[in-house]
């Protein structure tokens, strides 16, 4: 059984426009939710490269929610559309992976639904408290893409030396 | 295993890694007994891949590519099988133009598989020859032997006949042709005259090597003496793929077994293999040896009771009564009359069964590309059916080979099973070593000529363990251990 | 047509009647009714007040046999048993823990409940799957002339307002006019019949009871209709004390399904109308056909 | 001056990239005359010992090709590292971990599972399993372990230059050699094949709309495959547009579908992710279910898009995998 | 200093706002400050009480001169609030603005966390990856674009009416559209206002003409706003103008053609009067209408319907030649800067509460019909009458009818108190009636409100507190008889009353228009879950919308009365005013860009851009981007195979450094 201290970590890709305004919100308005939360701003969630989510997952996070504007929303037209389409698909890829489905999550919140902001998150941390860490990278010897990109990205680490 | 290697290391034994040119890997342990004589000899195969199971979820029509990936060596023969088997499991009969392209790549295939083994895996034993230092066991040496301009034309030829297949396959090492009812692509007419060229050309080369094997082999006596005497023998049941006429058929057919006595023992279409292929699991191996399931395991006995059965070219000229076309049928009859009838037991005729055959591919070709209907552009028949079970065979270079699917409605594989020739080898091969090691080691007397030639009794199969551990991952090198009756390690010829 | 059938005690007790000419005009209609084996109380009286927890077992097990008999509709004429059913929906799909009682009681039964079988009322089918057209070519006697105040008591539509209007619900008045009934306007269509307090406080019982009867009849209706047993028995046999303390209020209160029949031009007696303490009356004689059309 | 020696080895690999060597053909020759292939299990009678006895860093360069799937692998590939000054990741195994790397969706119980218990063609003694070490007639017998992932070679040991591809070309295996023997080798780490997508040399480029979007996506059995439109545009997937190109389009030239096996580009970390991006971005539909619809067409995403490139990919393996391992 | 990023040796500056105790309250600020000085390139750290503020700002400047900075993070509130603030002050501190990352750790921490050291925890995640980002950030340029002069004023309700007014005053070309034929809004509509009870005609009618008469205003009636293309300062809108038949320019308003209509009588329900009198096909919509352009109901008119009309009209309208029935619909296009959304608000359905028996009983009326029926120049002169035409004994007003009611709208619509007060004492006035009043809580803050609360409870008008429960017309005791019965509970006697009137009022709320989402959609702005639409910040910006360009002002916004409504017209005048005079806005260079030598020419992006900005270059077989045209959402960023096409601010390793950044533990 993993350590009792252990808290949830999640990710999360938000778009500039709705669902990050709307965790702004959730500030202004005060509500409380879990901390186990670390919100990255894109302008659109057509932005979120798959490879974000996979990168979140294999460099320790037990979770990933994407945010972005409500179908129809989007400040960029169709950018959301694009997200969910990916995202049908990564599902059923992540499946492949034996990823627990709760542990990526799409999300469309409108910039006035502080709310739903709080009532998500506090969810989803919920439902991965059962599943345990997903502590992907030492799973599979390795920290997750760090390791397995290092030699075909070399200025990108070179980057970080 | 590392600590298991360490334990072994603080012990006694020496290396002097003999077995090398065989695809993939394989390890064989010999004991001895106190006199020094060869007790038992093991076999054994450390891998497993697991295609199978990979295979699972898999959608059917990228089987060709992805089971092709088993081995490098034979990618066409695996390719082929599994195309086959999308044909078995759609339904679908490939319309006559892709059949030809098919058959006319196989048959290229073959000719040029079969010239790899003759000029640089298999012949250099008896090219350069059996007790030839190691070093000139190869390639260079045979080219030593036979001249630089043989050589150059061997790997011209090669390289030719690679060309055709991947102008067919798009790449010769892991071809993309196949597609259930047909091939994806077809034969542009203006480069019909090259092809023929190269057949005819093919035809000449397979005749050459066949006088070569003539010349440094046949007309050695020693050489002769060898390939027949008992230490390489071995009467066991054949089997082999034949057309209508029971003649040698690479692609297509039932399957033929005769028995060590030469008799038809069965005859039956690829979808019934199961009724007719066990396979053995020995707890020292990964790789499980086939027996004919009627008959139960016997163990690595051959003679009357044995279940034992070996493919491959010797198997299938026994399994056979005679080639389709005329040259390889000429051939056929000289082979049997100098080795005394069928069925022949000598594991190292298989070097001659080989030339043989490839005159048989290089005729095949001559005619196919002088098919007019190769040019057709009617190359597939679509699937109607919903999928479900697929079986399909082929002749390998090295035997039979079967690929055997299951799928959902979607076409997604549900379940996958693979019989590789040099598994349906392996119980053979087993005892052709330990017979032969028996043979030539006594009284603890062991050089390197004569761990050659043990090693001789295994490369004659061509064995392929890339393919035979298709079911086995990575993979380990050869050993020959010699342990004494303490079992402790005494010597040990390792191949990295 | 086919639905699982609840009747509940009511419809073989003091209801008896509404099951009388329920059965026989659903089969006018071609609705196939299967009483659920087995079945039990359905958890309401005074039952749910004491211990919901049993009385949503009680319920939850009538809803799992529904699923065990197949992919139909639960169909309770009982206003009680239909709320009741209802509300139980409601606790399993918003209460976790309730689910968990409820799931683990079923187990020991080795019954199941996936929380899919809707609860309907016959109302609710009559108007929406049959349909007033279907039923207008059955009506072979128009309820012409006979002036009715449709009432709907209150847990038909209360707090689940499924299939009508929680305040002012229509489908009675629209299935009455098919009838060829004059429906009369009637402001108290939900209002309490006073049952649940006859039995604790009579006084104020009874005069929610007269209230009713009173407008009813103010307004010129020569019936109540009503689709609740309870509520029927209740305006039905208070009539002689109602009659002591306010004077008499001679309204009969029938069931629809009653009125149903006699459009349908099955015999009174058969409808169970001879049950009613207050009789109704014969309707008035029978227009000429060309009018029913 | 002696000539830079070369090794050539092979680890969990089908040979074909021993072949892919052997199909230099007449430029062999050629090549021998400029380097000393020293060691070279495929074709060659050679041995580890001589190589052991080396000093560092003697061998000029070492082609390995084949995954990592044992500890005798990994003892060679530390081995060769140790002894060569350019290692080069030959081939889509080494390189990705390759098509054997599908096995990282699965763990090591489920294929022994499958090999021993329950092959349809096993017989009556169904269920023996291998063991690591057994005795017969009194004879001690031993197998290695198998490891439960396949991993590219980078991730065993640091790997100088990567040779893409199933198998690599001839073409491009020579203009690596003569790379690294030129006198300004490529910068460390580089990927010896042009660091642009295949749509740039595919023969096909020009007929790929400006406006695909995809309303379906076929399977090549499902269809009549035009043998000179983009296949792309037929509805196809086809991984060019995330695939290294270099190989001279041989799959399209077999009208047939890339399936990926130069791996990504210098700019991609995985390979699958990127594929699935832009063909998912790319769909014509614009509501859930029709959505859904379009992508039951591509009903097996791991197999597809990571078809060489699973032990690579920033997941590398299934969690299933993981979760179950071999019962000692 | 060193200005571009990668191999230069990096000097980045942290900086934690305590932001008083908002964020200091929760995060322990000297703790995040500690451990992110121990990061590599890290050479200053610290936490101080206000960064935004004067001194907070020199602090940064400071640093980036003595201690030669060339990245800084500043970790306080939401981007969105001060990036700008502090872009600028380490841009006037010598850096290029681009060498800086915010961490928002206030609204997305501090104030919604509780658990100190969790909230802290979190705090120090957030700064490690914005300081990993921050080393990989290029100096850009931000990019000028010109804004054009022109403004979009939509709905010629007060509000509009007002806002356009004030931009032509200052000087600037304005399109007013409004969808019905008049402008005037719902105030038209008014007798009068409260709480000075003053004539609304009087005040609201000379504002109309001026709109009218203005040469700086183009006004559209009859018209609706179609399509918005563009942003901030540049958009192009397409406005549907739909025919009223009548030339606008010929038509002098005599409406001698609606006296001549074949229609002797007026015959169809009179929307104006919200259908308590009667008009013709053809008809000006109310006396002071702006236009003073008669119009003719298509769906009505006899020539449209069956084409034998006798055209009275026509010959009425003589050699004015104004009438024309050809007129078709048309489409214009109009290029504006920025505009101005002020569609207002709809009246709350009162028959969505059936236990009121609007629509039941004859004599329950809203609140607006009420106002028709007092009004002079309405249906009944000003007479308030029963629909049986008895002028009625006693008038009960239910206040809060849709509003403060979960069952239907949740938030008060803050008008009907008053207006219900001012109708109250307008019956009095008219009738010799009782009044009472049933209101949840009288809500009387504007100026002069509570005041005028005072007057009506003076002028003897009965106030009863508590929710009604039901209107029926059943009689239990004899005064009831024939009268409509409100039963409601009066909370302050704490007992249910049964109250018999004549006649009962509505008092209906507000709610958004029907299509305030499509129209939301138009102009790309978000509502709020009541279906207002949305201020950037309630506070800060309230007529600002998500939407640079686009402003919000008056009841669309949220329930207001007409001073607040101009109040807001103003204001969001004001606001576009302020950018037009600007002349320029500044667009973040968050532009994608392609590399060339990398592009395979595979053209997956091509589709996905909805702004166009990608193209096939034919010569090179390349893809192109257009940074004029893009927007920087990265869609097609994330969609290149071969990760060919970046993105400024928004790198691939620049958000997997932040994804690193968040994960690695401390």
């Amino acid at each position: 059984m993993h350590d009792p201290n252990w808290e949830p970590r999640i990710v999360a890709f938000f778009c500039n426009w709705c669902t990050y305004t709307a965790a702004d919100l959730a500030g202004v308005s005060r509500l409380k939710y879990a901390p186990n939360v670390r919100i990255v701003r894109l302008m659109c969630s057509g932005r979120v490269d798959p490879q974000f989510i996979l990168a979140a997952l294999a460099g320790g996070a037990d979770g990933v929610l994407i945010g972005g504007c409500h179908i129809g929303d989007c400040h960029y037209a169709e950018g959301n559309l694009k997200t969910l389409r990916r995202f049908r698909l990564l599902k059923r890829l992540l499946a492949g992976f034996g990823l627990e489905e709760p542990r990526v999550r799409l999300e469309w919140i409108s910039a006035a639904e502080g709310d739903k902001v709080r009532c998500v998150i506090n969810e989803m941390v919920e439902q991965l408290r059962p599943l345990g860490p997903l502590a992907w990278g030492q799973r599979h010897g390795a920290q997750g893409w760090q390791a397995a990109s290092a030699a075909i990205t070399p200025e990108a680490e070179a980057a970080h030396a | 295993m590392n600590t298991a290697t360490e334990t072994r290391g603080s012990r006694r034994h020496l290396s002097i890694e003999p077995i090398t040119r065989l695809e993939g890997h394989g390890r064989i342990e010999i004991f001895l007994d106190d006199a020094g004589d060869v007790e038992h000899a093991y076999l054994q195969i450390p891998e497993l891949r697991g295609f199978e199971v990979f295979s699972r979820g898999r959608p059917a029509e990228d089987m060709p590519q992805i089971t092709s990936r088993i081995c490098g060596v034979c990618p066409t023969a695996h390719h082929m099988a599994a195309t086959k088997a999308l044909d078995d499991l759609y339904r679908v009969e490939p319309t006559p133009t892709a059949r030809k392209i098919r058959e006319l790549v196989y048959n290229a295939f073959m000719l040029e598989d079969h010239a790899l083994h003759v000029y640089v895996l298999g012949g250099p034993d008896f090219i350069v020859g059996p007790q030839a230092p190691a070093a000139e066991r190869n390639l260079v040496g045979v080219i030593g032997k036979v001249g630089v301009e043989v050589g150059k034309k061997v790997i011209a030829m090669r390289r030719r006949v690679r060309e055709l297949i991947a102008y067919f396959g798009g790449k010769v090492i892991h071809p993309v042709l196949g597609l259930p009812g047909g091939v994806a692509k077809g034969l542009d007419p203006a480069e019909l005259p090259r092809f023929q060229a190269l057949a005819r050309d093919a035809l000449e080369f397979a005749l050459f090597t066949n006088q070569v094997f003539h010349d440094l082999v046949l007309k050695n006596p020693d050489y002769v003496k060898l390939i027949i005497s008992d230490v390489y023998t071995h009467r066991t049941y054949y089997m082999g793929l034949v057309d209508a006429q029971n003649r040698v058929n690479f692609y297509d057919g039932r399957i033929r077994v005769v028995d060590p006595a030469g008799r038809e023992y069965a005859s039956f279409p690829a979808s019934r293999y199961r009724e007719f292929i066990a396979e053995h699991t020995e707890p020292w191996s990964y790789m499980n040896f086939c027996y004919l399931r009627p008959l139960g395991w016997n163990g690595f006995t051959d003679g009357t009771g044995t279940s034992v059965y070996a493919v491959a070219p010797l198997a299938r000229l026994n399994a056979s009564d005679g080639m389709a076309t005329p040259l390889a049928q000429k051939a056929y009859e000289e082979y049997f009359a100098t080795l005394g009838g069928k069925p022949v037991h000598h594991t190292l005729a298989n070097h001659w069964a080989r030339v043989v055959e490839m005159i048989h591919a290089a005729e095949r070709m001559v005619a196919l590309a002088s098919d007019p209907e190769l040019t057709g552009t009617d190359l597939r028949t679509l699937p109607a059916q919903k999928p479900s079970v697929g079986i399909g065979v082929v002749e390998a270079p090295r035997g039979t080979l079967f690929h055997h699917y299951e799928t959902d409605e979607l076409g997604l594989i549900t379940k996958a099973n693979l019989i590789v020739a040099t598994q349906n080898n392996a119980a053979r091969i087993a005892m052709s070593v330990e017979k032969a090691a028996k043979g030539l080691i006594r009284k603890h007397e062991v050089s390197e000529g004569l761990l050659n030639m043990v090693e001789m009794a295994f490369r004659a199969y061509d064995p392929c363990f890339g393919c035979a551990t298709h079911s086995l991952p990575g993979h380990l090198p050869l050993r020959v251990r010699i342990h004494d009756r303490k079992g402790g390690l005494w010597r040990e010829l390792v191949q990295e | 047509m086919k639905y699982a059938y609840f009747p509940g005690c009511s419809l073989k007790g003091l209801g008896r009647a509404y099951e009388e000419s329920l059965l026989p005009v659903m089969e006018r209609l071609g609705v196939e009714l299967v009483e659920l084996d087995d079945w039990n109380c359905c958890g309401a009286t005074a039952y749910m007040s004491i211990d919901e927890k049993q009385a949503c077992v009680l319920a939850a097990r009538n809803l799992a046999l529904a699923e065990k008999t197949g992919p139909h509709d639960l169909i309770t004429p009982c206003s009680a048993c239909y709320l009741v059913l209802n509300k139980m929906k409601h606790y399993l799909k918003d209460s976790p823990e309730m689910r968990t009682v409820v799931q683990r009681a079923l187990d020991g039964a080795g019954l199941a409940y996936g929380g899919n079988t809707p609860v309907r009322h016959p109302l609710d089918i009559l108007v929406n799957d049959v349909g007033l057209d279907v039923i207008k070519e059955k009506v072979v006697r128009p309820l012409t002339g006979l002036k009715v105040a449709p009432y709907y008591g209150c847990q038909v539509v209360r707090p689940y307002a499924t299939f009508d209007d929680a305040w002012n619900p229509t489908t009675m008045d629209r299935l009455l006019a098919t009838l060829g009934a004059e429906v009369v306007p009637y402001p108290l269509k939900t209002k309490c019949c006073g049952a649940s307090l006859t039995g604790t406080l009579p006084k104020v019982g009874l005069r929610l009871t007269y209230i009713l009867l009173r407008e009813a009849a103010r307004r010129g209706a020569d019936v109540i209709a009503t689709i609740c047993p309870l509520c029927q028995f209740n305006l039905d046999a208070y009539h002689d004390q109602v009659e002591r303390r306010w004077g008499p209020v001679p309204v009969p209160t029938v069931y629809i399904t009653q009125l149903m029949g006699l459009a349908f031009g099955l015999p009174a007696e058969q409808l169970g109308l001879n049950r009613n303490f207050v009789r109704m009356k014969p309707l008035p004689a029978a227009p000429a056909p060309a009018q029913s059309k | 001056m002696p000539k830079p020696k070369v090794a050539i080895y092979w680890c969990a690999s089908c040979g074909g990239c021993e072949e892919a060597v052997v199909d230099l053909a007449e430029d062999i020759l050629g090549i021998l005359d400029a380097v000393d292939i020293v060691f070279w299990p495929v074709a060659m009678d050679f041995k580890k010992s001589d190589v052991a006895a080396l000093p560092d860093q003697a061998l000029f360069a070492t082609l390995l090709n084949g995954a990592i799937r044992t500890s005798d692998q990994e003892e060679m590939a530390r081995l060769l590292r140790r002894k060569s000054r350019h290692l080069v990741a030959y081939g889509a195994c080494a390189s990705l971990g390759g098509v054997p790397g599908l096995a990282n969706q699965f763990s090591r119980e489920q294929l022994l599972r499958f090999a021993y218990d329950e092959a349809p063609t096993l017989g009556a003694d169904r269920k023996t399993r291998p063991a690591l070490e057994t005795r017969h007639n009194g004879h001690p017998l031993v197998l290695p372990e198998l490891d439960e992932t396949v991993r590219s070679l980078d991730q065993v040991v640091e790997v100088d230059y990567y040779l893409p591809g199933c198998p690599p070309t001839p073409k491009l295996t020579q203009a690596a050699l003569l790379a690294l023997l030129s006198d300004n080798p490529p910068p460390r780490g580089s990927v010896l094949a042009p660091d642009i997508a295949l749509c740039d040399e595919c023969p096909r480029k020009a007929s790929k709309p400006q406006d695909l979007s995809f309303s379906e996506f076929k399977r090549p059995h499902q269809m009549m495959i035009d043998a000179e439109k983009c296949l792309l545009a037929q509805g196809l997937v086809c991984c060019g547009p995330a695939t290294r190109g270099g190989c001279g389009a041989q799959c399209i030239g077999g009208n047939m579908p890339c399936t990926g096996c130069f791996g990504p580009t210098s700019r991609v970390r995985d390979q699958g992710a990127k594929i699935l991006s832009s063909l998912c971005a790319n769909v014509a539909a614009k509501d859930e279910t029709a959505i859904q619809r379009t992508l039951d067409g591509i009903p097996d995403p791991l197999g597809t898009f990571y078809r060489y490139a699973l032990p690579r990919s920033i997941l590398r393996r299934s969690g299933y995998a993981a979760a179950e391992t071999t019962p000692k | 200093m060193n200005t571009n990023s990668r191999n230069g040796d990096i000097r980045i500056g942290f900086y934690i706002c305590h932001c008083g105790r908002n964020i200091a309250g929760v995060v322990d600020c000297a703790a995040v400050a500690g451990e992110i000085a121990k990061l590599p390139g890290v050479v200053v750290s610290r936490d101080y009480k206000y960064m935004c503020s004067e001194p907070g700002q020199e602090l940064i400047q400071d640093d980036i001169r003595e201690r030669a900075l060339n990245r800084v993070v500043v970790a306080s509130c939401s981007p969105l609030l001060h990036e700008h603030t502090f872009r600028n002050a380490i841009e006037a501190g010598g850096l290029n603005r681009f060498f800086f990352q915010m961490v928002n750790i206030r609204e997305h921490d501090s104030w919604v966390h509780t658990d100190g050291p969790a909230a802290t925890a979190k705090a120090i995640a957030l700064a490690r990856a914005a300081v990993r980002r921050v080393r990989l950030h290029c100096a850009l340029e931000t990019v000028r674009a010109p804004i054009h002069p022109d403004v979009l004023v939509v709905g010629g309700g007060i509000t509009g009416i007002h806002a356009a007014l004030t931009l032509a005053n200052g000087g600037k070309k304005v399109f007013l559209v409004e969808r019905e034929p008049s402008i005037g809004g719902h105030m038209a509509k008014f007798d009068k206002t409260f709480p000075t009870l003053d004539c609304a005609a009087c005040i609201l009618t000379p504002k109309m003409s001026a709109v009218r008469a203005h040469e700086n205003i183009r006004l559209w009636t009859n018209s609706e706003v179609v399509k918005v293309e563009g942003y901030v300062g540049n958009y192009t809108v397409t406005v549907r103008r739909r025919p009223r038949y009548v030339n606008e320019e010929l038509c002098v308003g005599c409406q001698e053609c609606i006296e001549a209509c074949v229609f002797k009588e007026g015959k169809f329900p009179d929307e104006f009067n919200v259908g308590l009198s009667k008009r013709k096909p053809i008809y000006i919509p109310f006396p002071q209408a702006v236009p003073q352009v008669v119009l003719i109901d298509r769906e009505r008119c006899l020539h449209f319907k069956t084409g034998k009309c006798k055209r009275t009209c026509v010959e009425a309208c003589a050699d004015r030649h104004a009438i024309d029935f050809t007129q078709k619909e048309e489409l214009v296009e109009i290029k504006v800067g920025n505009i101005i959304v002020a569609t207002g608000f709809k009246l709350f359905d009162a028959g969505r509460i059936p236990q009121y028996g609007y629509g039941r009983y004859p004599n329950v009326v809203t609140s607006i019909e009420l106002e028709r029926l007092v009004t002079s120049s309405g249906p009944t002169g000003g007479d308030v009458l029963l629909r049986d035409g008895r002028s009625p004994k006693s008038v009960a007003f239910i206040l809060c009818v849709g509003s403060r009611d979960f069952r239907t709208n949740r938030w008060c619509s803050r008008t009907c108190c008053m207006h219900s007060m001012k109708l109250a004492q307008l019956v009095r006035e008219h009738t010799d009636a009782e009044v009472t009043v049933f209101y949840l809580d009288i809500r009387a803050p504007g100026k002069g409100c509570e005041e005028f609360y005072d007057k009506s409870l003076k002028e003897g008008i009965r106030f009863v507190r508590g929710r009604v429960a039901e209107v029926t017309d059943w009689a239990l005791r004899e005064e009831e008889e024939g009268k409509l019965v409100i039963r409601a509970e009066d909370t302050l006697a704490g007992v249910v009353r049964r109250i018999p009137v004549d006649m009962i009022v509505l008092a209906v709320g507000m709610e958004p228009q029907a299509d305030a989402q499509d129209v939301r959609r138009l102009f790309n702005m978000s509502c709020g879950t009541e279906g207002w639409f949305l201020e950037k910040h309630p506070k800060l910006a309230p007529v600002s919308t998500f939407t640079d360009g686009v402003f919000i002002a008056g009841c669309c916004q949220g329930p207001k009365d007409i001073p607040d409504s101009i109040a807001q017209a103003g204001a969001a005048a004001a606001e576009a005013m302020a950018l037009i005079d600007r002349g320029f806005i500044e667009q973040e260079p968050n532009t994608a860009y392609i590399a060339e030598a990398e592009c395979s020419g595979c053209k997956s992006c091509i589709p996905l851009c909805p702004y166009k900005a990608i193209g096939f270059d034919e010569p090179t077989r390349k893809a192109r981007i257009n940074a004029a045209l893009c927007k920087g959402c990265g869609t097609c960023v994330a969609a290149c195979p071969s990760g060919s096409i970046r993105q400024h601010l928004f790198e691939d390793d620049e958000i997997f450094s932040e994804i690193e950044g968040v994960l690695t533990h401390a």
